[in-house]
């Protein structure tokens, strides 16, 4: 393993003590591990929290600012955050409207966040929470743990940060996050897996001329494994799964979003895009708004995923509004 | 059990998850996320740090701060269910005179708690696959006193750990895997072999 | 090789392609390959025209826009432009005030946009050179090819925009841009190698235990090779190497930079953060302004460069003034 | 020189440049950036369809069409250098009846432009180190008519070649690693051997 670090035991703290010296800007409890925006909570603003395990940053804590996340709870790598620093986010963003707690459908996440809106009920603080799950690559059971959250993340958190900051109430915003999650699909592709900096080896090995299908941003592996192919034919791929799950017709709107997964080049992710945006074309439906870049990652594995949101003009206007976050910024 | 009994039970825990934290992850990687064993580690090494650091009246009182610490500190989806188990155990454990019986009940209760929680069934390949045997086990066997009802339950979730390998995983990150799953040992499952191998151990001791 | 792209020869056009999809409010000549904004020329506002090799993005493309460059070159991979093109981007960005050329200092970069230049004279267009050589990794001197140009990139850009914005002349801002550039050093540590789509394969191999320190941003070896210590080790040599080349005294203040060079994750580019923090923080030297993430990379490769530059009020201020670009944005 | 020499030395160029891509990638890849075959590729498949595409009147012509589409179509440290060379070559074979002697001193002008351009001098580790050499060949043969001349030239060139695997580069990309350029041959040099073998064999044709 190979990872600029000083021990595993110290990587997030570290890491998060340099995210704090970079962004004097928001306020980072190292003993809790809960970044928030300096100013604290909003009164009256509803507070939108996040968080799962680390490894996918920018998520969540490269979100966290004006018009997107009031705090986000950082886990260990790959771990979902404890029900104590969830209740620690919330306690410090609650401005009396009540909070939003955006998660990743996970098993560990759903029960940590679980407990915690458990605790901070019994602290008559109000929660909403809005499960992401936009994962085509899984199976949509409710005899599984059902579908993964991935880029979707991004957009519900963007969306439903923009509405609470324009002032919407408690469940109109959790709502909303909900609408932001049902219209949005994703579909990842793996290069190579990735490294942990506690297991110190990649989650899987692929030769060089195979890609997983398929995957999550866990190292985990995927549905199945394929050569490797032309860009052109695996964006096909991904475009169709995702659009088998939920069609889009001739002229209906989307937000694309073509996101690495740690250490896919972004003129590689360009490629991809454009190749997302001609199949798209094809079928007559518009990219109203797009994002190439990392931002819900997975350490340093190679990949991309394709998170198509089919956009009302309600989506586009939230998306539009301003954001000022270490990750994400505009009109501001 | 009593309170030495209990603190036993942790520290043989938190030194048999550190013995075998790569094992753990190794199962992990190859069908999750590669971090149960850190999960477990870190999860049992602070339960037992609380423990040791806390007159307790009961053995209840030790399992429910080991229960309590592991929710604080583990994450994942393993630190809410194991904490679920012992902050049951810890409930229904409060009186000192709870012998082999009560124990088997309060197994009983926490293997319920894993199952509200997460949902999962026998067969899931989950934790409770070698949970539920293991409760079984020690429930049948509760009349031979402790160390043998120990023993069993250990043999039982042992052999539902092995269960697991051939099961195509409904819940967890393994499901993610759909048939690709089949094969691999469940970590948890593993994990929780570990904790009724290690009761057995404490128990033979006494 | 495992990359995302339909076949080596179309990379740089299909990655063009994309990138014109996702960036509508920029215009991409593909015949010319050069990237500039919908607006053209300004009149009377200096043209600001960059470019090198392709391989480093988001440099040059993603820092076209307001606020910063008025066009980008993108020769292929690794290979710095011709002349055609910096000429095409000269003439589509001159307002009738002069163009600035900012040249990374590699042989071939400056021979390509020197043959430019003259051509540009023949037209009767007024241009400016900066180059930039800010890798203190390499020997400086007259009998050798000199420093190369990498991280100072961006502030040489950054800052000369916001001149460039606010109506400085062409001598004005090109000696700013020198400045810049003499304020500034960097280096950088790689953990891999990278791999061009027309080779490959990776230009070195390295064991799972060794790096290569003083490396440029083409996937060349370094100066040397060493094994992994802890980041904070290794962020104490980039440090050392930079300010012993350009001291700073206690009470300075400082832009920093933490740049990926491409497959490094932003956690593993926070820690550094952190540390390079810390060490200066020990020399009394201030961070006023910082950026950590992937600006100019290498391809795939793992690592990541320091840059320092010794700021005065004015470097600061024009580093605070808007910029929208897809790559960096703020103020605006 | 004549036209269809000129013509047939540029196709020789493409034809060993397209077939030693590889060769000369892997030695940019060692010391550079591992371009070097897919510029030269590039470059002169252009500069032959520029030459074939267009009538021209003179050997200087079809030269002069090279240089220019080599400048405009390479790039990197190889495109403008080359392109001098063939564009001086252009300039200076303007006469049709221009022989051996005026390729001679043709050579000895493109050399000079390479030099003022980059700034390299024999020893460098560059293409001068094989271009020099070349010239100097070429020139104490041209009495011996064109192909010995450029028999002579393709040799030095190759001795010039291995001259350079054991110097330290102090121009171009390869300055960059210091000493451990040492050890390796400079790919532009090796692609200055082949432009020399290439009129070896177009000149021995005749
Ligand atoms: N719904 C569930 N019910 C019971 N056990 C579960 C459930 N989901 C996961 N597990 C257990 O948790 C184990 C994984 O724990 P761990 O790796 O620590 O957490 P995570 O999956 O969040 O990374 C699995 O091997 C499985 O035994
Ligand atoms: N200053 C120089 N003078 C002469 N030749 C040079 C100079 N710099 C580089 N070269 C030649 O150019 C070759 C590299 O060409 P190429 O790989 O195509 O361009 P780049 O170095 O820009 O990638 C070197 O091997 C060397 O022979
Ligand atoms: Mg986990
Ligand atoms: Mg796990
Ligand atoms: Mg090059
Ligand atoms: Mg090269």
């Amino acid at each position: 393993m190979k990872k600029f670090l000083n021990t595993a035991e110290s990587f997030l703290s570290d890491s998060l003590a340099g995210f704090a010296a970079a962004h004097p800007d928001l306020v980072v409890d190292a003993d809790n591990r809960v970044v928030t925006r300096a100013r604290g909570a909003v009164p009256k603003k509803v507070g939108l929290v996040s968080g799962g395990g680390s490894g996918h940053e920018p998520l969540h804590s490269g979100f966290v600012g004006a018009g997107m996340l009031d705090a986000a709870c950082p886990g260990e790598v790959f771990t979902s955050p404890v029900p104590d620093q969830v209740l620690a986010a919330v306690r410090a963003v609650d401005g009396g409207a009540g909070t939003v707690l955006v998660v990743k459908n996970y098993t560990g996440d759903v029960m940590n966040f679980q407990l915690a809106a458990e605790l901070a009920d019994d602290d008559g603080l109000r929660v909403e929470t809005v499960l992401v799950d936009d994962d085509v690559a899984v199976q949509d059971s409710t005899f599984t743990a059902g579908r993964r959250g991935t880029g979707a993340t991004l957009l519900v958190e963007k969306i439903t940060g923009a509405a609470a900051a324009r002032g919407d109430g408690l469940g109109a915003v959790a709502d909303l996050g909900r609408r932001v999650n049902a219209a949005s699909r994703s579909f990842a592709v793996a290069l190579t897996s990735c490294t942990t900096p506690g297991s110190g080896r990649p989650g899987f090995d692929l030769p060089d001329d195979e890609i997983e299908v398929g995957v999550g941003i866990h190292g985990e592996p995927g549905r199945r494994r394929e050569k490797l192919r032309p860009a052109r034919e695996i964006a096909a791929d991904m475009v169709r799964a995702v659009l088998e799950d939920r069609p889009l017709s001739s002229g209906e709107e989307a937000i694309v979003i073509v996101n690495g997964l740690g250490a896919t080049p972004l003129s590689e992710l360009y490629l991809v895009f454009g190749e997302v945006s001609s199949l798209l074309a094809e079928r007559g439906i518009r990219i109203a708004r797009n994002l190439v870049g990392n931002y819900v990652t997975s350490l340093d594995m190679a990949g991309c995923s394709v998170t198509v949101c089919a956009a009302d003009q309600e989506f586009l206007d939230l998306w539009d509004a301003p954001v000022n976050t270490p990750a994400l910024r505009w009109g501001c | 059990m009593d309170t030495d009994l209990a603190r036993a039970w942790v520290q043989a825990i938190a030194e048999t998850v550190a013995q075998n934290k790569e094992y753990l992850t190794g199962l992990d990687a190859a069908i999750g996320d590669g971090d149960h064993g850190a999960n477990m580690e870190r999860g049992f090494s602070a339960a037992l740090e609380a423990v040791d650091g806390r007159e307790a009246a009961s053995a209840g009182e030790v399992l429910a701060t080991a229960g309590k610490t592991l929710i604080s500190r583990v994450g994942g989806a393993s630190g809410p269910l194991y904490g679920t188990v012992f902050r049951t155990l810890g409930k229904r454990l409060a009186a000192p005179e709870d012998g082999t019986a009560a124990l088997a009940d309060a197994l009983a209760a926490a293997l319920e708690g894993v199952r509200t929680m997460g949902g999962a069934q026998v067969g899931d390949k989950t934790m409770v696959d070698a949970f539920s045997p293991a409760v079984e086990a020690f429930t049948a066997a509760s009349d031979s006193g402790l160390g043998a009802a120990a023993r069993s339950a250990a043999e039982a979730a042992e052999e539902g750990l092995r269960s697991t390998v051939p099961l195509q995983a409904r819940k967890g990150r393994a499901s993610y895997l759909g048939e690709r799953s089949i094969g691999h040992a469940d970590p948890g499952a593993a994990s929780t072999a570990l904790i009724f191998r290690a009761l057995a151990e404490v128990a033979g001791r006494g």
